[in-house]
């Protein structure tokens, strides 16, 4: 059972399902690329959430993925390129009702779109942020995007790239993020579950998904994906449990000097009490930060989510303290607020 | 100065001043100015005011590219510009009497603190001898007042520095016994300013008063005073443009019902815009201040999206970043206002200058076929009436609208006719019908708007973006005619807006020898120069552009009226260009100025006569 | 198509054909294309091709908003454009069919592959009857060619979805039969792509020849041989517009002894120049893929500044966000040239869809006084001549270039003799001389350039940037004539430019009944057009603009030259109004079209002959 | 003792003195500005470095900071708002053989400039970053920047700002950062020593200066500079030994679970020995990042210096490697490559 989420945002009257947010468009999505699942994912957690209908508003920049507001039944705004999120803070600061999905590629939001991604988190807005990590600039065919591991050939890249790539959870609590989780496009429940709780989360949740560009990239994401050794590689975290992972859930993670290590229960006399157990809360980056950056296993799931006031609210109680002690109550009153003279007829 | 020979007890009556304080960053300028200002205003003048930044924040001293400067004219009359060459100049330190000299009308009165002309001041200046003692300033009326030293002596209990920096109230005491000013109104806004350290107060007031009762015992002191004024009756204020211009968003946002939402990264000269509305929570303003002038634009468009009245103020180089998201505005047809308070470019160029180079951009800079409306204000207080007119033009006709202020009429200050809310036109934007079929790109046949479908509203959910859209229904699509239809769609929307402009109007004769064309912030230089000459005698005409694009419908008839047509502006001649591309059939003559600087009423009547006698 | 009546070996004689490959994504178009296009170059004719592809990247199957083309236009006379409408139609599905019927000339030949006619694959293309039953095609001539089925029945060796995709071979087989051609190029060319899997390249050669062999089976099957081509002796390749311009760049670099650098993002249609551009290290080619388009030219201007040929590529939206640092390098005079590969805007508009709207941001997307060079290709092999040219203006003028391209030429490709490096001009920057004093704007009498000190040299320390610099000296300063001479200098440097270019010149009869005035990528469609009116014995001349700004000195003078003057572009009217502005005795006629297509010598001649007839 | 820096940038034949390096511009930063004490630094470690004069270029975007280019005397370029970053960037790839110094500000390069710093960083591309963190936008008078803390009262948040700043080391390494040090305007032998550490190394050098800006941000670091409590608030890091720091040297760092713990020495049983050895050359970020983010004590010196290979170095190399093994040597070559036919007389 999914806890409910509590805030501002009006809640529907009537339970919502899916098909309230199937859209009339034709998807124009390759067959067999990952965007596919991640709408489900997005149509599915907005009838779970239970906000209003028409208080969803999905945002989102240029690129493969930024197409997404067309195929959900909402109040879409497809933005430029590199923009989706400086577009969706206007709109939550505006209104801070409306509840705020930002459909964004590793393009849009890391090239491109990179400062205004940095900023928000910063700021801590209330929304999310759904960041469809292929690796690749889909829509542009197949050049290396900033997330593209060193070494990659593509089509700007054919001896190699030779850029060490950003990781996009380390980027995130490098800008002091508060929410943080991971998903695999195929994963679609686990997409499911962390989109629901980047919406309980208030402040700037971001989402990275791993997402398999069929046409310019297929098989990015084959260690992680390929059903042979797929869940040695794979730690699902949930906050509360210990961080245990693999086929026979005999792995886990363990602190040893600085650094997380990859243990086995029942070696060397470890048993499941000496397994860490994950904290997403703890305000504290610095484990987050491991597990964002590890790769054997890749950590998944909400590896961080940690409470802060977010810049809506506070814009929000700036406002009515302001109003409560102020004498200007209209323009009139400014108008004639200060120095002002009269001259006579 | 415009004397008038009436005396009374002893003063000679004059009508109109030009004042200028200029000295360090750190002499008290700008305060002398500001307090100055409001005893004018407690008196009821008409009055113009102009600071003048050097690029540094704090210049060395003495310096004479750190001076620092304050501009005042004042009148019982209507005050067109804040004037080009001083009555009077008030100089703290040697560098700044270098740099202004040139300026100061022969015969002009020049206000000195003598102790800041010591050898090695004047050596920083550049000077080999000493004006003062040199007799190369024998043309003027010199005042020598020792005021630095005379503050420190008679403010012994403060420390040095502290007593020093009262110099100019020491002089300001100087200068309201020339116009016959009462100290009242400097003593409350002394009282006002440094509420909380009484030694601060007491230490200025004791200079002010003394520098009153030192002019006293100067020989020769020359003493006026100013007759009543002949303003309308109403209630007035002084106001800054840039706070003009803040101030016209913010009523614009009452009148329309809605909040108001800036998105902005500060720039020079339009700064004070956001500082100004940053201020004012008490009326809900939202002020969001961007990361970058990108996000900036993208943030007030996303708010434009979400119902508000959205806006974005900034100057040229963050005009250029704004360029692409323009585009998204206008494909998008989504209501925002951009403000763009000229500089000096291009580039970086020069940022606390003034120009009026940024037009071609804002008619013309922006990736395929999107045009924008243009309305550029025409003094500091117009700033107010353009700023609203422009979110009305926004909010109604769903575009965005580009404002064109500049630094000059956005940081100096005109005296402002307080309005009434009420009497402000009403502002109704089109809000979709809830209850009605929404087609998020079908017009309205008059004016060819689309509605406005605000997220929240049940049954509007819709989808706007950069791509083109299909006529009526907004679908994505690359179909060739719908593109040319919604191009023109879009053409003819912004044409139509013509026909709420009010019609172009001329003032002088209907059949002119020569008709003056200028268009934004150059409205009071110009106006003088044809009252000038048209008091010498000269058929003289002029038309002022408030609306730029798209042009009024009457603008060919008014600019066929001239026997000869000139365009004056603060560029190589852009809106002379945009009209020719406009009224082939008319020869425009130019003047230009591209120097950072106004025009001087002077410099236009010169180039007005030599084209009449060409 | 041309025909001739000469019967040779049963084939008619041609001159000329237009074939256009439609189908899905996946349908293997544009490899059928190319290996048609090769074996067109083996047999050294003239051509020019345009790939015509669909917003998405793999849109679903059989949508008519998912077709996919490749177009060729081959002849053995010159060709000019890749032609309006096609004498050959191949269609792989129902739904390229809808969307490309209209375009096939009356009696033209259709080929399908009948295998994808299926009742599914009909309705989502929206037909409602079989095309190929309902005798809606009487009027042309049909070839159903079923592909896809004998392509699996022949390959039974491999798997039926790799069997299938050997169609396009089967098809590509009809066709070498329909035109004479060997098969031995398309075999060489097989045998190379798909080298490592010898199975593919058996099963593609069994479906080419079977396709050859098959269509000898055909009742009254066309078959067609061309003369003898009459193109100029020489070495020739086929070139993409977007490569020639990759390789213009090169070029000009090694004439200048230059490392290039190139600092661009990825955004069609521009993409290809930087996906070229990055497979020539082995010529010392440095490209930086830049996190985005500012800092594309900003890393430009940097490496400018360090010494390289800088260059920058883009599209529409690209050049609206490096408007600011523009305005940077026209401040510092540094060498930089900046490609537009034009779009349909404004915004993100149609992507994949060509127009020639962003000529006025190219002129007047600056803050502040800006004036930019701009050179404009007129077909995809003048790419390569243009951005040396371009290259060359920059270097040896100290100044941003823009060179404008579009979607249309940049990926159409056309056939290209190769030129001998020897022969191309020299080209030689300012560079300082170290043992001179060196004064950063200081300039030469003539051309009003200052020279290239580059970081490294000992003894040329200085500081570039983008405040107002002092004449000569460079040092910044705000001093008013001062800024006034340099916007002039920048003014006058590039004015002076038009002293360098090549005359403007005009093709036809001196005093014509209609001058035709076009510029940029439509140059191959107005030639067209005027050829055929010309034929017809219409009295029509025409001058092509490659040179916009400055103009070339004799612009007026041909100019006058028409009793009528018509300018054609793909936009609303941008070149006509920057004639307008220049030009104001002369009444310019308009033929505008925004649909994102090129223009069809079939509308150019109806709309000129409405003119003269008029 | 100064090692000396090995690479391939030309060595100056004759002994440098900052006195090379001084500029003919009048100075134009206020009175009592931090920045004054920078440049100096600078000058002092040119000198120090010993590249031939001419090799020194100077880079910077827009701000009081970004004035520095003038006041020294190399090749400078004052770019604008926000771009020194690539600006640097071209100039270093069309070189390699510059030695690239940004001037930048906290707004340059944080706000206006984020995207190229946060590239720049992961790409490691050799050049050094001094930006000036004075908390406040100095040249435009005194609005808040993306360093001010939440709260901070500027001309912009008259009632105080509702964002919470980044902090630069922690998003530098967020980054991928290589290299981060810090130092203080007033410590003018630390940041030359900072400086000529980060000139040593091959990479990214972000050094981050706390500047003091007289006028509109007066006293922001005074925790730290006043003189009764800064011994004990400053720590100053240095590779290899115990991070110990106060009035008496007798507090010292140690881990504790997942954080830094201060700890005195002396006092329950803590002796020298248990004090953390600082490690900056380590690849793990982890500990880097806490001592970034710690502000009691504030940390100083170099924090980070590991070894990555750089953006220019790989450039090179791909050349060298592609020229070698290409059979096109010239444009002749590239022209006449490929399909080519002839048509004969
Ligand atoms: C200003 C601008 N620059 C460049 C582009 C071209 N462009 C469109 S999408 C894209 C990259 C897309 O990559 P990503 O965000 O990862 O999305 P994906 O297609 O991979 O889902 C680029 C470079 C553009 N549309 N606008
Ligand atoms: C495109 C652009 N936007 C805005 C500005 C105005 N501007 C100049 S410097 C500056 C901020 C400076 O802050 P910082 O980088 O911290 O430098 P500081 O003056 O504090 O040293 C701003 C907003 C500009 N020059 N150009
Ligand atoms: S190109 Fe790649 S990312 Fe884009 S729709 Fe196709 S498979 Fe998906
Ligand atoms: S404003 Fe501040 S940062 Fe700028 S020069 Fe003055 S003291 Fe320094
Ligand atoms: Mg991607
Ligand atoms: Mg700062």
């Amino acid at each position: 059972m999914k806890k409910s989420i509590n805030n501002t945002i009006p809640k529907s009257d009537v339970p919502l399902t899916p098909k309230d947010f199937e859209s009339d468009q034709i998807i124009r999505w390759c067959p067999g690329c990952g965007d596919h699942m991640i709408v489900n994912s997005l149509k599915k957690v907005f009838a779970e959430i239970g906000y209003k209908k028409e208080n969803y508003v999905v945002v989102s920049g240029i690129g493969c993925s930024s197409r997404l507001p067309y195929y959900v039944n909402s109040y879409g705004f497809h933005g430029i390129h590199g923009r989706a999120n400086a577009i969706a803070s206007g709109v939550k600061i505006a209104n801070p009702k409306l509840s705020i999905w930002v459909a964004t590629g590793d393009g849009d939001s890391l090239a491109i779109g990179g400062n205004h991604f940095i900023h928000v988190v910063r700021r801590n807005l209330d929304m999310n942020i759904i960041l469809f990590n292929n690796q690749i600039y889909g829509l542009t065919k197949g050049q290396y995007s900033p997330t593209s591991p060193l070494g990659a050939v593509t089509k700007t890249s054919p001896y190699g790239t030779i850029e060490h790539p950003f990781t996009t959870g380390e980027l995130v609590l490098g800008a002091q993020g508060t929410f943080f989780a991971r998903s695999l496009d195929i994963l679609v429940d686990l997409t499911t579950n962390v989109l629901f709780e980047a919406a309980s989360h208030d402040g700037t949740s971001v989402i990275e998904i791993f997402q398999n560009c069929v046409i310019f990239n297929d098989g990015a994401y084959n260690e992680i994906t390929n059903k042979e050794n797929r869940d040695d590689n794979v730690l699902i975290v949930e906050d509360g449990q210990p961080m245990i992972f693999g086929k026979n859930k005999d792995k886990g993670l363990v602190l040893n000097n600085f650094n997380l290590e990859v243990v086995t229960i029942g070696e060397n006399g470890i048993t499941e009490k000496d397994i860490l157990v994950h904290d997403a809360k703890t305000p504290s980056p610095f484990i987050h930060l491991m597990l964002a950056k590890m790769h054997h296993p890749w950590v998944f799931g909400v590896i961080r989510k940690t409470p802060a006031p977010t810049y809506d609210d506070l814009m929000e109680e700036q406002i009515s303290m302001v109003k409560a002690k102020s004498n200007i109550k209209c323009m009139d009153d400014l108008l004639n607020s200060g120095d002002t003279w009269e001259i006579k007829e | 100065m415009n004397e008038e020979t009436t005396p009374m007890s002893g003063r000679k009556q004059v009508n109109d001043i030009v004042i200028k304080f200029v000295g360090d960053s750190g002499d008290g300028i700008q305060l002398s100015g500001n307090i100055f200002a409001d005893t004018l205003a407690h008196i009821g003048l008409d009055m113009a005011t102009f600071p003048d930044f050097p690029a540094e924040v704090r210049a060395p001293r003495n310096t004479t590219f750190g001076v620092s400067g304050f501009q005042i004219h004042f009148s019982n009359k209507k005050v067109l510009t804040p004037g080009d060459e001083y009555d009077v100049l008030v100089c703290f330190n040697p560098a700044s009497l270098k740099v202004n000299l040139k300026n100061v009308k022969q015969g002009g009165i020049i206000i000195v603190d003598s102790s800041n002309f010591t050898p090695r001041s004047l050596e920083t200046a550049g000077y080999t001898s000493n004006p003062l003692e040199d007799n190369s300033l024998d043309n003027y009326i010199v005042l020598q007042i020792p005021a630095s030293e005379m503050s420190i002596s008679i403010n012994s209990d403060l420390d040095k520095k502290s007593a020093e920096r009262t110099k100019n109230m020491y002089i300001l005491g100087v200068l309201y016994n020339m116009f016959g000013f009462e100290l009242k109104p400097a003593i409350n806004y002394i009282n006002n300013k440094f509420k909380n350290t009484s030694q601060l107060i007491n230490a200025n007031l004791k200079s002010l008063e003394e520098g009153y009762k030192f002019s006293e015992t100067l020989k020769n002191f020359p003493k006026f005073y100013l007759a009543k004024c002949e303003l309308i009756p109403g209630k007035y204020r002084d106001i800054q443009g840039n706070v003009a211009t803040a101030w016209g968003l913010m009523a614009a946002a009452e009148k329309a019902g809605l909040h108001l939402f800036i998105g902005s990264y500060p720039i020079t000269p339009a700064t004070e815009i956001l500082v100004e509305l940053s201020k004012h929570r008490e009326l809900g303003v939202k002020t969001f201040q961007a990361e970058d002038e990108i996000a900036g634009i993208t943030s007030a468009i996303g708010a434009s999206f979400a119902g508000a009245l959205a806006a974005t103020t900034t100057s040229g180089p963050g005009l250029s970043l704004k360029v692409e998201a323009m585009g998204l505005a206008v494909m998008t047809e989504l209501p925002i206002v951009i403000v763009d308070v000229q500089r000096a470019g291009p580039s970086t160029g020069m940022p606390t200058k003034s120009e009026q180079a940024d037009l071609y951009m804002s008619m013309f800079g922006r990736n395929g076929e999107a045009p924008i409306p243009i309305i550029a204000a025409s003094s500091s207080v117009d700033c107010f009436f353009a700023a609203f007119e422009a979110a009305k033009i926004a909010l109604e006709h769903m575009t965005p609208v580009i404002l064109l202020s500049d630094g000059y009429i956005g940081l100096g200050s005109s005296v402002f006719r307080i309005p009434k809310m009420a009497d402000l036109p009403e502002i109704r934007p089109p809000f979709a019908d809830p209850n009605v079929k929404y087609y998020p790109y079908e017009r309205d046949d008059e004016w060819y708007v689309r509605k406005w479908a605000i997220p929240g509203t049940p049954g509007l959910q819709h989808r706007v973006g950069g791509l083109e859209k299909s006529d009526i229904y907004g679908e994505v699509t690359t179909d060739a005619k719908n593109h040319e239809k919604m191009v023109i769609n879009r053409e003819e929307k912004i044409k139509r807006i013509a026909h709420k402009w009010p019609l172009q109007r001329i003032t002088g004769p209907e059949d002119a020898d020569l008709l003056v064309v200028s268009w934004g912030g150059t409205k009071g230089q110009v106006e003088g120069a044809i009252q000038n000459l048209t008091t010498k005698g000269y058929r003289i005409s002029h038309t002022h552009f408030r609306y730029i694009n798209p042009l009024p419908l009457n603008t060919h008839e008014i600019l066929k009226s001239g026997k000869k047509v000139i365009v004056c502006e603060l560029n190589r001649g852009q809106f002379a260009n945009i009209l020719r591309m406009n009224y082939q059939d008319i020869e425009f003559h130019q003047y230009n100025k591209v120097q950072g600087q106004p025009f001087t009423v002077r410099e236009l009547e010169n180039a007005f006569t030599e084209l009449l006698n060409s």
